[in-house]
């Protein structure tokens, strides 16, 4: 072991030493400059996602523990992004109200452990990393969840987050347990080879999914996602439903891939129920919404339900059209997000209603929702479009054909809701509209880029063929 | 020979109607009606001469030739094509006498007869639209050119009917007209599609060689017990009828009286409404030749009892134009029994002949009718029998011109219609007696009621009118004294010398017999005429009640009006067309919303799945869990 | 840059530029002008087309390919034959004639505009589309901007219909994305060669019929569905009577013209087999809707609804005519979607005339306007008779073209199905009929209307531009229809 | 090893032990009583671990480790928990799961 | 005699289990908790991992069940009683877990388990150089990462239970 291959983890160190950079920054600043910490963190970390666009070499360290491939090296990178992204569109939030009761610093640490955490389960060979990982990417966001300690939605969606999670992860232990009585290792690698069709690894795998998929709010494990979103800080539900379900949706392609390979006569049943549950569920609650979070929330269980079609084609069109169509969703997201991230700060309104006549005050931020909601509904020539579209492609490859026409109608049902969104900003008149107001240059620097991203992703295809060059990569 | 020039006759009017319609703000009155005389003066010179060259020069051993002109309009396949173009024999020719001579006088006297009116220029435009129309269906070459000039012309009748476009009356005259011909039209294009069908052709001189591969093959196909173009042709007469406002399509022309009379004397008097005839003349040889001239029977039959039955009707109506609109309806339906009754070669051609000769003196004299009537409307601003009297007084000239019209339509001897009427009846009684006897109880009426309308207005009792009338101005009489010349003169023309079905002249001679009998018929009723309605009394109104339940029938027109009405109101719009919206509205929208709202209100239905519990939660977590193994088990078990 | 490329272009362009400007007045001009450049473009492509068909045997001309997405095969690839040239033509008529009647447009008028020329690119897109991607998102580009469009500067219950119209549609074409990845699936049976979206490329091989069978319909009903099919056209009637003007015209006017033209191009030609054998139901349903859209119409009482429900009709015989596979048929229903694309955009037009001097569409209320508004009523008028098929103008070609082209057809059932289609023809002159002699004739039913504002120039021009296209195609014809047969062999060619 | 019994017994009682912390989960009225229940859920799988790694695969220790690092976990886990419910006490006074039934639907 | 304990051991783990789970008493609760965490590690010294034993004992007997008598402390009466679940619930509950534990069950014992013949104790050492070692089945990377956890982890607590009200 040598230094060169210590250098894989150059994301992982690289975001500790932020980390720890950060802390050095909090024990030696003035307390009245306080403040400036966010942007020293996002200085950081822009650094830091910049460092990460480096190239650098595949391999695996720590008997297999780690692996590293371009394909993780370009999601981890996505991921960077989405955080900046997500930094910069909540650089007021902090500003107005965590600076205030001094915990800036411990929200940076929390936030990039999770990120940390994330890294290392998408990194991960065996299923200790993996776990370690995943828990790691999960409870600093608990933390966060109940980070605005003085309100009661936010305590509990705390509570509800951490002891389902906590459940999700015993089970999902559970899971691995079988898995690893069945083939003895908990190597990703080894158990690939090893790995048969039987009852208890059947089990093992369906136990281990239902710990991922809570992850990844899928039906019937997505119950938490909405209430934890609405009481969760808008950062926070953000940065739930954007970063650390993208990071969980590659894990669980990997995993699947590689590992339960043997078993995928079985886990493409599973996919192709818990798919059409996903997108059924998700889209029919979200039809009634009024909460902006609560919405974004089911619409995201329902955007799940869309990536898992990608799963269904067992190629690398397959692969290349999941992380295309995550690296899409994270940014389509965020946009959505930051619009309502921006308006609650500016007045503290999160319904739905309350964005009636937007248009007409606020034409800019309307137009970035506009953006972002159709290019969650598909709507081209949008980035959403492209990534359903290649995502029904995947699926009908394999000829799901009444897999796609099941998630073409549900596209349809979640253009309605988008479109209420829509027809609130646009086409109602209101004498109490939210009045104009500015937002600061971080917020539109953050709003700005994710709808670069929603316009650049789709059409730009070199994107997708860079995609597909490296989406393999994580076979090997 | 050249006939090219022809083209001119159609083109005139029409540019006039283009000038006239697009600058119809800028051009003032004055100009207007000058243009639109002279234009049509043109075409009427222009038709004389065709005329005059064609009777005398258009024949090739004996038979008329025919002279085409065409190109081609559009294509459909290789072989059904629309051609434009402008045919040329000896009844187009005729034709275009009878419609540039009316049209050329309607347009004389509508100077007077409209001036002041504030859509001067517009009248003068859509007459020139009408013309235009009526000289292309005339000259048309094939089915489908006729069939687009029948469409302009109902399209231009519409128009000038519904010219007084702020009277409702006026309006929905126009409308009926303008459906119910469009029904029959409807008819019309059927027939047409089925011949270009089955015969792959529409051109009249492929169509009408009696040895032809049409008429010789008609027996090729056969649907419900008739050959298809039998079919056809009884679906060709039916838009005939439609626009010759037969017998059950007549309800538009008494109502279309709501125009100006300029306008019913061209249109509806002695143009458009002959086209029906002129059709079946023009597809003679197929009517006769096909399926042994069923449909031609269809013809004459639907021609004999639209003839009594109009003019029954027209015994007892008060407004003076209703009156000449069923003449109108019952002596077209002579020309269609005529036609009906005729025969193909030589002399049995007779009811052809004569029915095209009705059809140029009915034009002259029942023209002449709405001119005079017009002007008569024109002095007193009514329409209605008992607004008038005496007016003999008054306007002398048109008196005299009305009193030769009526004798000439009532079958006088020596006035033109004498002449026509007397060939019919020759035809018919050689053909079909029944039909023989009808129309000489019609040729009684007939004179009954014109000279019931003669007495009444220029006799009768003497009115107290608010303003005395007076004389039309001369723009308005000397089309009239025109007219009344050649409802005499036009009489001793020997039509049967240039038309006849073959193309070939025969000699047809005045059958004495019959014709003392027809005119005795006349003068009995020109006589009770002169006995009810001469003086005042109240002889007719005895007469009324004694018929009682007729008279009331004939007096609401066999209340065919309300028929229509019943059927088109309470049956299409009401058992069709009101359930249909009904459907659209409440089963086919209402499934597409009710979707809609189904998976709404399953949203608020399901909504306690996310009950707030995080141990809700959690169980919805491990059974899914659990679910999932046991569907995967039970799968993969088996 | 290619000569097609430009239509879509231009309108990014005049989209972009209409971003940067401000107020009613700057952006009328700026839209215009981008239009016009737009329509001077089409009228060049149409002489363009003229003389490169003259020397080029292909099908499509102005080939232009450019790889997109390598790894499914989706390329960006343009050409056009002479249905697209004329409905390109077509399109920039009535976007040019929308945006003189829109001239006043007060409310937002900059979003307007962009989402009107949106709304067009989307259209221009998808007629010089080769390929079934481009196509399919171009063709969603189109709809969605509706959903503005009516939801903002609409009247009426205008979100509830923004809504059902923007679902429906969104809807159908769902369906149809199953259809075109069966299509595209299949794409390469009996060759060798990768997948493809190439309408000629997949043209060449012969989908499978079990497939053909599975997929028409999902084709036919997605592009139909814009056509208006019955029963899927109850998002016609409300959306058309919630929509503005400018937009209502593009939408019957253009919008709905996809329908046909994806029908046409994608549905019958790729899978020819399916059509075939899809071919009776689906005529029984066009049949259906032309009967049933003109009875629908009857009872209206809403001016708009009454033209939509026309448009039922009219539009269900470009359907009929479509499943004739008849070259006469297929010709009348194409140059019925240009007669329709202008007729019916000149009736919208007129109603946002009337209705924006009145406040009223109802029927009841109108009346005897001839007398105040002698242009709008005298072209009304015209319109109508147009629009009943009267010869001279457009409509009277396309129907004689359907109604002849179909009763060629040998069997029976099909030519009864035709009389019952020309039946509509009486139908029609009622409603039209109806509607021009209760609300143009008849005394003025309300005093107040005697002292509407007349026509302005903007008007006058936006109908004057309508009615000239019409005129011509009525009165001439030959050359629109020989242009036309020679593109839809080789289409035809496909089925028979 | 133990004599005599053999690693179905023992996964029969883990299992046990799972599922008697699931039901715990469902029914504990309690958020720390909730909390104990983890407890229970994690242990079992820990044993699993343990009891896997010494049964089947004692050449390796892969399931030995694991099982040290589940414990860590829930230590963790349950710190951090205690942190949450704590917070929540402080603004509602009151740990009852009825308590967190705001956000709903 | 192993196998006597085991069943005691078992025994005492199923009732404090279900006890822990059903005792309306929360201090009892967490007594029957610390029954069966001590007869859990019972199980472990049983299989010869003595070391696990006593970090069980330790982690949770002496860390978790002493912060969770704390929090009990903290928000209850030592005498408060727990509400009651609904009857209904209970069934519930208690069906979800039986169908879950029955298809465990039959999912292990459908595994032929082959036992391993080279059965060895688990020696604290083995277990020090797995922890550090970084090579092949060497466990030096969770164990770094567990550690920024457990930082993180500290921190979030932290920062969470110091919170105070905002406008205090």
């Amino acid at each position: 072991m040598n230094l060169e291959s210590f250098l894989l983890m150059r994301y992982e160190i690289g975001l500790l030493a932020v980390i720890l950079l950060l802390i050095v920054f909090e024990i030696f600043l003035n307390k009245k400059h306080k403040g400036s910490l966010i942007d020293i963190a996002i200085v950081l970390f822009t650094i830091h996602t910049i460092i990460g666009f480096l190239p650098l070499a595949d391999g695996s360290i720590f008997g297999g523990m780690f692996k590293t491939n371009a394909l993780l090296h370009f999601f981890k990178s996505t991921l960077n992004v989405g955080v900046l992204i997500l930094l910069l569109q909540s650089a007021d939030w902090l500003k107005e109200k965590v600076v205030q009761q001094n915990k800036s610093t411990e929200f940076f640490i929390l936030l990039f452990s999770s990120l940390l955490g994330m890294y290392y389960m998408i990194s991960s060979g065996d299923f200790l990393m993996f776990y370690i990982g995943l828990e790691l990417a999960t409870l600093p966001v608990a933390a966060l969840v109940a980070y605005e300690t003085f309100k009661q939605d936010s305590a509990e969606a705390g509570v509800k987050f951490i002891l389902s999670s906590a459940l999700a992860s015993g089970t999902a232990l559970l899971g691995v347990s079988f898995l690893y009585a069945t083939t003895g290792t908990i190597y990703f690698d080894a158990m690939a080879e090893v790995l048969t069709m039987s009852n208890l690894s059947i089990l093992g795998f369906i136990f281990f999914f239902s710990g991922l998929a809570f992850k990844i709010s899928l039906v019937p494990f997505h119950f938490w996602t909405a209430d934890v979103y609405e009481g969760a800080p808008i950062s926070i539900a953000s940065f739930l439903s954007v970063i650390s379900k993208g990071a969980a949706v590659i894990i669980l392609m990997i995993i699947l891939f590689t590992v339960m390979k043997p078993l995928m006569p079985v886990w493409i049943k599973v996919i192709y129920m818990v798919s059409i549950a996903t997108m059924f569920l998700g889209n029919i609650f979200a039809l009634r919404q009024k909460n902006m979070k609560r919405f974004l929330a089911y619409s995201s269980i329902a955007q799940a339900g869309f990536i898992l079609l990608g799963f269904l084609s067992n190629d690398q069109l397959g692969y290349t059209t999941i992380i295309y169509f995550v690296a899409i969703y994270i940014f389509s997201n965020l946009g959505a997000f930051g619009v309502v991230q921006a308006i609650s700060l500016a007045t503290g309104k999160e319904n739905m209603d309350d964005y009636e006549g937007l248009y007409r005050t606020n034409p800019k931020l309307s137009l970035v929702m506009m953006l972002a909601l159709f290019s969650l509904a598909g709507i081209p020539p949008l980035a959403g479009f492209f990534g359903k579209f290649f995502l029904y492609t995947a699926a009908a490859s394999q000829g799901y054909y009444l897999l796609v026409f099941i998630a073409v109608v549900n596209a349809t049902i979640s253009l309605y809701y988008y479109l209420l969104v829509i027809r609130a900003m646009f086409l109602r008149k209101n004498e109490n509209a939210i009045p104009f107001f500015k937002s600061q240059p971080y917020m539109r620097l953050g709003l700005l880029l994710a709808s670069i991203g929603i316009l650049v992703i789709g059409m730009y295809s070199p994107i997708y063929e860079y995609i597909y060059s490296i989406s393999n990569s994580f076979l090997n | 020979m050249d006939f090219s020039y022809t083209i001119l006759i159609p083109l005139i009017p029409l540019a006039l109607f283009v000038i006239l319609g697009i600058f119809s703000k800028k051009i003032p009155a004055s100009i207007s009606g000058w243009m639109g005389s002279i234009g049509l003066g043109v075409t009427f010179v222009l038709s004389y001469y065709a005329a005059y060259q064609y009777y005398l020069n258009g024949k090739v051993n004996g038979v008329y030739q025919p002279f085409i002109y065409k190109y081609n309009w559009m294509n459909f396949t290789d072989k059904l094509h629309i051609d434009m173009g402008v045919l040329i024999d000896p009844i187009s020719v005729m034709m275009l006498v009878v419609v540039s001579t009316i049209s050329f006088m309607v347009h004389l006297y509508s100077r007077g007869y409209m001036k002041g009116d504030d859509g001067y220029t517009r009248f003068f435009a859509y007459l020139a639209l009408f013309s235009f129309s009526m000289f292309g269906l005339v000259l048309a070459t094939n089915l489908f050119q006729i069939y687009i000039f029948w469409e302009l012309v109902g399209a231009s009748s519409f128009l000038l009917i519904g010219y007084y476009y702020t009277k409702p009356s006026a309006v929905s005259a126009a409308k009926k007209a303008f459906i119910v011909t469009r029904f029959a039209d409807f008819g019309f294009l059927v027939g047409i599609l089925i011949i270009g069908y089955y015969t792959g052709t529409w051109d009249f001189q492929e169509l009408n060689n009696p040895e032809g591969s049409v008429i010789t093959n008609w027996a090729s196909t056969s649907f419900m017990g008739l050959s298809v173009l039998t079919w056809a042709l009884i679906l060709i007469f039916m838009g005939g009828a439609g626009k010759s406002a037969m017998l059950p399509f007549h309800i538009w022309l008494p109502d279309a009286m709501e125009g100006p009379t300029p306008v019913s004397a061209l249109i509806h008097a002695a143009t458009m409404v002959v086209a029906g005839v002129y059709l079946v003349a023009r597809l003679f040889p197929m009517y006769y030749f096909i399926e042994d001239g069923f449909a031609l029977q269809v013809v004459a039959y639907v021609g004999a009892i639209s003839s009594l039955f109009a003019a029954i009707i027209a015994l007892t109506q008060n407004d003076i134009k209703r009156v000449l609109a069923f003449s109108t309806m019952s002596q077209i339906g002579y020309m269609m029994l005529a036609l009906g009754v005729s025969g193909y070669h030589g002399h049995d051609g007779l009811g052809f002949m004569a029915s095209m000769f009705h059809l140029f003196t009915h034009a002259m004299f029942k023209g002449l009718l709405f001119l005079a009537a017009g002007s008569v409307i024109h002095a007193i601003h009514s329409n209605y029998l008992q607004d008038m009297g005496g007016l003999r007084k008054y306007m002398p000239i048109t008196h005299i011109t009305f009193l030769i019209a009526a004798l000439s339509i009532s079958g006088v001897p020596f006035f033109a219609g004498f002449f026509s009427k007397d060939e019919i009846l020759t035809a018919a009684y050689e053909n079909n007696i029944l039909i023989y006897i009808s129309s000489v109880f019609v040729a009684g009426l007939t004179a009954f009621y014109m000279f019931r309308l003669y007495f009444g207005i220029f006799w009768g009792k003497d009115k107290e009118y608010e303003h005395t009338p007076h004389e039309s101005p001369m723009s308005m009489t000397i089309p009239m004294m025109f007219l009344a010349f050649m409802s005499i003169a036009g009489g001793y023309i020997h039509f049967s010398k240039y038309i006849s079905p073959d193309h070939m002249p025969f000699e047809a001679h005045l059958n004495y017999y019959l014709a003392a009998i027809a005119s005795t018929v006349g003068l009995i009723g020109i006589v009770l005429a002169f006995i009810f309605y001469k003086k005042e009394n109240n002889l007719s109104e005895r007469f009324s009640h004694a018929f009682g339940i007729f008279y009331k029938w004939t007096y609401n027109k066999f209340y065919f009006d309300e028929i229509y009405l019943f059927v088109t109101k309470k049956i299409i719009f009401g058992l069709v067309a009101k359930p249909s919206a009904w459907f659209d509205k409440n089963v086919v929208d209402a499934s597409m919303i009710g979707i809609g709202n189904v998976t709404e209100s399953f949203s608020y239905k399901i909504k306690g799945m996310q009950s707030g519990k995080f141990q809700d939660y959690a169980m919805g977590f491990i059974s899914g869990g659990v679910v999932i193994a046991i569907v995967v088990f039970y799968l993969w078990i088996n | 840059m290619d000569i097609l490329s430009l239509f879509v272009i231009v309108p990014i362009i005049t989209v972009i530029a209409l971003g940067f400007s401000k107020g009613l007045k700057q952006s009328r001009i700026v839209a215009l002008a981008g239009m016009l450049v737009q329509l001077g473009m089409s009228i060049n492509l149409i002489f363009a087309y003229l003389k490169e068909r003259a020397v080029n045997d292909d099908i499509m001309v102005f080939v232009k390919d450019i790889m997109w997405f390598e790894q499914f095969n989706i390329h960006y690839s343009v050409g056009v034959d002479a249905i697209s040239v004329v409905m390109i033509a077509l399109t920039a008529v009535i976007v040019v004639a929308g945006i003189f009647i829109s001239w006043m447009v007060d409310d937002l008028p900059k979003e307007f505009f962009i989402s009107l020329i949106i709304l067009s690119t989307g259209v221009f897109g998808f007629f010089i589309s080769l390929d079934l991607f481009t196509m399919f998102v171009f063709y969603e580009i189109a709809v969605i901007p509706m959903y503005l469009l009516i939801g903002i500067w609409g009247s009426g219950p205008r979100e509830n219909s923004a809504m059902k119209l923007t679902l429906m549609l969104m809807g159908a074409s769902a369906v149809l994305s199953v259809g075109i990845f069966g299509i595209y699936f299949n794409s390469n049976i009996g060759t060798d060669g990768p997948l493809t979206f190439n309408i000629l490329e997949i043209a060449q091989v012969n989908i499978p019929e079990a497939a053909q069978n599975l997929f028409f319909p999902m084709v036919f009903i997605g592009f139909a569905t814009l056509g208006a099919l019955f029963p899927f056209h109850t998002w016609s009637p409300s959306g058309h009577a919630s929509a503005p003007t400018a937009v209502s015209m593009l939408h019957a006017g253009v919008l709905m013209k996809l329908g046909g033209y994806g029908v046409f191009r994608v549905a019958m030609y790729l899978l020819p087999i399916g059509a075939i054998n899809w071919s009776d139901f689906f005529l029984v349903l066009a049949s259906i809707g032309v009967v049933y859209g003109a009875l629908g119409a009857i009872m209206q009482k809403d001016l708009k609804y009454i033209n939509a429900y026309a448009s039922v009709s009219h539009l269900g015989l470009v359907l009929f005519a479509l499943l004739m596979f008849n070259k006469t048929a297929w010709n009348g229903a194409i140059i019925q979607s240009l007669s329709h694309g202008l007729l019916t955009a000149m009736f919208f037009a007129l109603i946002g005339m009337v209705y924006g001097r009145t406040h009223t569409r109802d029927v009841a209320k109108l009346g005897g306007i001839m007398k105040v508004l002698p242009f709008i009523g005298a072209i009304y008028v015209i319109t109508g008779l147009a629009y009943l098929g009267l010869p001279g103008f457009s409509g009277f070609v396309a129907e004689m073209n359907i109604f002849v082209g179909s009763f060629q057809h040998d069997d029976t059932f099909h030519r009864i199905l035709t009389i019952l289609a020309v039946s509509s023809i009486v139908v029609t002159a009622v409603y039209i009929l109806r509607m021009v002699g209760k609300i143009m004739m008849g005394p003025l039913s309300n005093p107040e209307y005697a002292n509407l504002p007349k026509a302005t120039w903007y008007e006058k021009v936006g109908l004057v531009m309508l009615l000239i296209p019409v005129v011509i195609i009525g009165v001439m014809p030959f050359g629109l229809g020989e242009m036309l047969k020679e593109s839809i062999e080789p289409f035809l060619e496909r089925l028979l | 090893m133990i004599e005599g019994i053999s690693i179905y017994e023992i996964l029969t009682l883990s299992s046990i032990v799972f599922f008697v912390g699931v039901y715990g989960f469902f029914t504990r009225e309690n958020l720390i009583t909730v909390l104990m229940s983890i407890e229970l859920i994690l242990n079992a799988s820990a044993l699993n671990f343990v009891i896997i790694n010494t049964y089947l695969y004692p050449d390796f220790l892969q399931g030995a480790v694991f099982s040290i690092f589940i414990i860590a976990m829930a230590a963790a886990e349950t710190a951090l928990a205690i942190a949450i419910i704590i917070n929540l006490y402080k603004l509602v006074a009151s740990v009852e799961v009825k308590d967190t039934e705001k956000l709903k639907y | 005699m192993e196998t006597i304990l085991f069943y005691i051991l078992s025994a005492l783990i199923v009732v404090f289990s279900i006890a822990s789970v059903s005792s309306r008493k929360i201090l009892r609760a967490v007594t029957y908790l610390l029954f069966v965490l001590i007869a859990i590690s019972g199980i472990y010294f049983l299989v010869d991992y003595s070391f696990l034993g006593a970090v069980q004992l330790t982690v949770y007997g002496g860390g978790v069940i002493v912060l969770i008598i704390f929090s009990v402390l903290l928000v209850h009466h030592i005498e408060l009683e727990l509400e009651v679940t609904p009857i209904k619930r209970k069934i519930i509950a208690g069906l979800i877990s039986v169908v879950g534990l029955g298809i465990t069950l039959w999912a292990i014992y459908t595994f032929p388990f082959t036992n391993a013949t080279n059965y060895k104790s688990i020696e604290v050492a083995d277990i020090g150089r797995k922890l550090l070692g970084y090579g092949d089945g060497g466990f030096i990377l969770p164990f770094e990462v567990i550690s920024v956890l457990l930082l993180a982890v500290m921190v979030g607590a932290i920062v969470i239970a110091k919170g105070k009200k905002l406008n205090e």
